[in-house]
């Protein structure tokens, strides 16, 4: 190697340090960051309000959501998150926490459709009861196992729907689920994309929803984080707490199956 | 309809377990629920999703690989699709190449109808030294021409990248750039630019 | 509140005397009083000026702490702590915001001089820890990276 | 009508630890809503902790306080069971007052 050659490849190699360096003192201060962020989570102060509409008597009925069957049976909190979604024989379909919700509010409480789903995510000003009911009923499996079931055929469907829907790529960019969520060590931008096919980031992923963004403020649950995945995607709007969103979030969760739930968490 | 259709389901199932012979069609029970669960809004249509194109068909079948006779149909008829630029000229303004890059909007639901829209090269490239919050689902682009030249060859090759990104990669995570119009001539021309100038900061 | 009140009120804030408040007894339940020249002040230089802060010394018993980047600019962690003997007054300001100061805190004996909370960023900017103790001023700063966030926007 | 506040209070040798968590959007007044109107500011301008009457930290905030403020300080002389109590004040005139026993 002669004197000029080598001088490059020195300059080569200090640059590929400098430039291995950034990365990695990049992704550890973010790190640090959500460390530094992780004391003092304000996704407890939607779990305090979602108990107390959990046990809220409200009108027309005048009854609370105390004697809702998250599929442990009525009025069974502790534990049900990790469980959902399960086929449930009063319906005779499969459903997932928020749509066992809207569910609950109509047959208990009386609302009309309408007056359930209202408000499905909040913003400044508007906050919304689904997000609070819904931080304060995952923070009851904190702690728990991921065990959810497809042993009843319809709960196999659910699953299988939910993969096709995985893998489906449309839409003016050619993007599925699986484009960003499928491979490991990726990142978009500096945000790390959990592979959700592999079992330990599905596992993390699944397990650390619903969460609050702080991005937006709010407690954002899953129905939430697949709409806003989807509007990336370049797809339409889901309905919200519709039959192919919890066919998606079966699949997630069943992927996610013996990880240790551990939310409402804080993220980005 | 979505009853009618689960109930379907349910007795597709019923006869399923008896006889064993007809299984649930699963991707077409996920089409029926886009169709019918969906909203259109903006720019993102519920018809856009719905009709998939060959090449999406055979990606969402065969996600991670798939016959070799198939990625060569998928390249062949992509390569096709590649309309160089009419004037002849390849390369614009890498300072608009560089905005283009760092814009992610455009056909989002969020998004308003008939935008500008971005390239997002950054969610996935490392282009630049100087923005740090890059993306790695592709490879670098810093020093492109270092790393590459700036033959008549690579400025054909980059362009229909670009313009077509499985012309060379059946089932790329790329977007297909100008055949799906998601951007125009002039703004490849000017993300051409930001990889290929030699005054781009890329080369610098 | 009237004014004169208030004006014995915004002289305990500024003197950030904890042993003056306790001489007004009951008054102490109202807390410093906001300064809105201090916190309407469009630089650093300004809210300082307004602060009272005259002369400063440029202090390593002084810290800001937090992360280097701040993956969200909404919400920032940032601790500022100070070693010096008497510590009775901390503010937090954010050079590059449209308005510098972010929050003051009044800090009475017995109290650690060391408090933690989340301020908004517009962008990389220099974070001012200013303390005050035994009515001398200490600067402490450090320089926080505000990243983008992910796909789309 | 402002929503409780998340108070946690620790004794940790001589020292109680306090966290608090606000519910409050510190609107900063320089945002606009997507029909371009200025959301009005709404903030909170000053927030006190009291041990026992005695106050143990007193602070005054600015728009650029983050949204569902926290906090997180020290102070010595408390005893377990003793009670903690924080107020905010905001510039729209809400306020609240909650409190923790100290664990």
């Amino acid at each position: 190697m002669n004197v000029f050659s080598k001088i490059i490849f020195t300059i080569f190699v200090i640059q590929m340090n400098s430039y291995a360096f950034a990365e990695s003192s990049s992704t550890d201060e973010i790190s640090k960051y959500r460390e530094l962020l992780a004391d003092g989570n304000p996704a407890e102060l939607w779990e305090m309000r979602g108990e107390e509409l959990w046990k809220k008597k409200i009108a027309p009925k005048n009854v609370s959501l105390e004697q809702c069957d998250l599929g442990k049976g009525a009025g069974v909190v502790k534990g049900a998150y990790v469980e959902l979604p399960r086929y449930f024989s009063d319906v005779n379909k499969v459903m997932d926490l928020e749509q066992r919700l809207v569910y609950c509010r109509k047959t208990l409480q009386g609302l009309s459709h309408e007056q359930a789903v209202k408000v499905p995510f909040g913003s400044v000003g508007n906050s919304s009861d689904i997000e609070a009911l819904v931080a304060y009923i995952t923070s009851e499996s904190r702690g728990m196992k991921m065990n959810v079931s497809n042993k009843h055929p319809l709960e196999k469907d659910s699953y299988e729907i939910g993969k096709r829907f995985f893998f489906y790529r449309a839409g003016t960019h050619d993007f599925s689920c699986a484009t960003c969520h499928s491979a490991n060590k990726k990142r978009i931008r500096l945000q790390e994309l959990p592979n959700l096919l592999n079992k330990l980031d599905a596992q993390k992923t699944y397990t650390t929803w619903p969460a609050y963004r702080v991005s937006q403020g709010e407690v954002r649950s899953m129905q939430h984080r697949l709409s806003d995945c989807l509007r990336q995607q370049r797809f339409p709007e889901p309905v919200y707490a519709s039959d192919s969103m919890t066919a998606l979030i079966m699949f997630l969760a069943k992927n996610a199956d013996g990880g240790v739930y551990d939310a409402p968490a804080l993220k980005r | 309809m979505k009853k009618m259709l689960m109930g379907l389901l349910v007795s597709i199932i019923i006869t399923g377990c008896a006889t064993a012979a007809i299984k649930t069609d699963y991707g077409q029970t996920m089409l029926t629920l886009l169709k019918s669960e969906f909203i259109s809004k903006g720019p993102a249509t519920v018809e856009r999703v719905l009709s998939q194109d060959e090449v999406q068909k055979i990606c969402s079948k065969y996600p991670v690989e798939r016959p070799e006779k198939m990625a060569a149909l998928i390249q062949d008829s992509q390569m096709k699709t590649v309309k160089y630029p009419s004037d002849g000229i390849y390369i614009g303004d890498w300072k608009n190449g560089e905005k283009i890059a760092q814009n992610g909007r455009g056909f989002q639901s969020s998004d308003p109808l008939g935008g500008v829209n971005g390239g997002n090269c950054y969610a996935c490239h490392n282009i630049t030294k100087s923005e740090i919050s890059y993306g790695n689902i592709g490879p670098s682009l810093y020093n492109y021409v270092k790393a590459h030249g700036s033959s008549e060859q690579v400025i054909k090759y980059t362009w229909a990248k670009i313009y077509n990104s499985q012309a060379y990669t059946d089932c790329s995570s790329m977007p297909r750039f100008g055949h799906s119009g998601i951007l125009d001539e002039q703004q490849i021309k000017d993300v051409m630019a930001l990889l290929l100038d030699p005054a781009s900061p890329v080369n610098q | 509140m009237n004014q004169s009140r208030r004006d014995i009120l915004r002289m305990t804030s500024v003197l950030g005397l904890g042993l003056v408040g306790n001489l007004f007894g009951s008054l102490n339940v109202f807390g410093a009083e906001w300064m809105p020249k201090s916190f309407d002040a469009k630089n650093l230089a300004d809210a300082l000026k307004e602060l009272g802060v005259d002369k400063y010394t440029v202090s390593s018993d002084v810290a800001v702490v937090s992360a280097e980047i701040a993956e969200n600019g909404a919400v920032v962690p940032v601790s500022v702590s100070s070693v010096i003997p008497n510590t009775e007054y901390m503010a937090i300001l954010v050079e590059k915001n449209p308005s510098p100061l972010s929050a003051a805190f009044n800090i009475p004996e017995g109290t650690e001089a060391s408090v933690t909370t989340r301020v908004k960023m517009g962008g990389t900017s220099n974070v001012y820890a200013v303390v005050k103790a035994d009515g001398k001023w200490f600067l402490a700063s450090k320089e926080i990276k505000v990243t983008l966030g992910g796909c789309g926007g | 009508m402002a929503d409780p506040m998340r108070i946690r209070a620790v004794l940790n040798g001589d020292k109680v630890e306090v966290k608090v968590l606000i519910r409050h959007d510190m609107e900063t007044g320089l945002r606009k809503d997507q029909a371009g109107e200025i959301i009005p500011p709404h903030f909170i301008k000053t927030l006190i902790a009291q041990y026992e009457g005695k106050t143990v930290l007193d602070a005054v905030m600015g728009i650029s306080v983050s949204k569902d403020p926290f906090l997180h300080f020290k102070f010595k002389g408390g005893v377990k069971g003793g009670k903690l109590n924080v107020t905010w004040v905001d510039n729209l005139g809400d306020t609240r007052t909650d409190s923790a026993i100290i664990s």
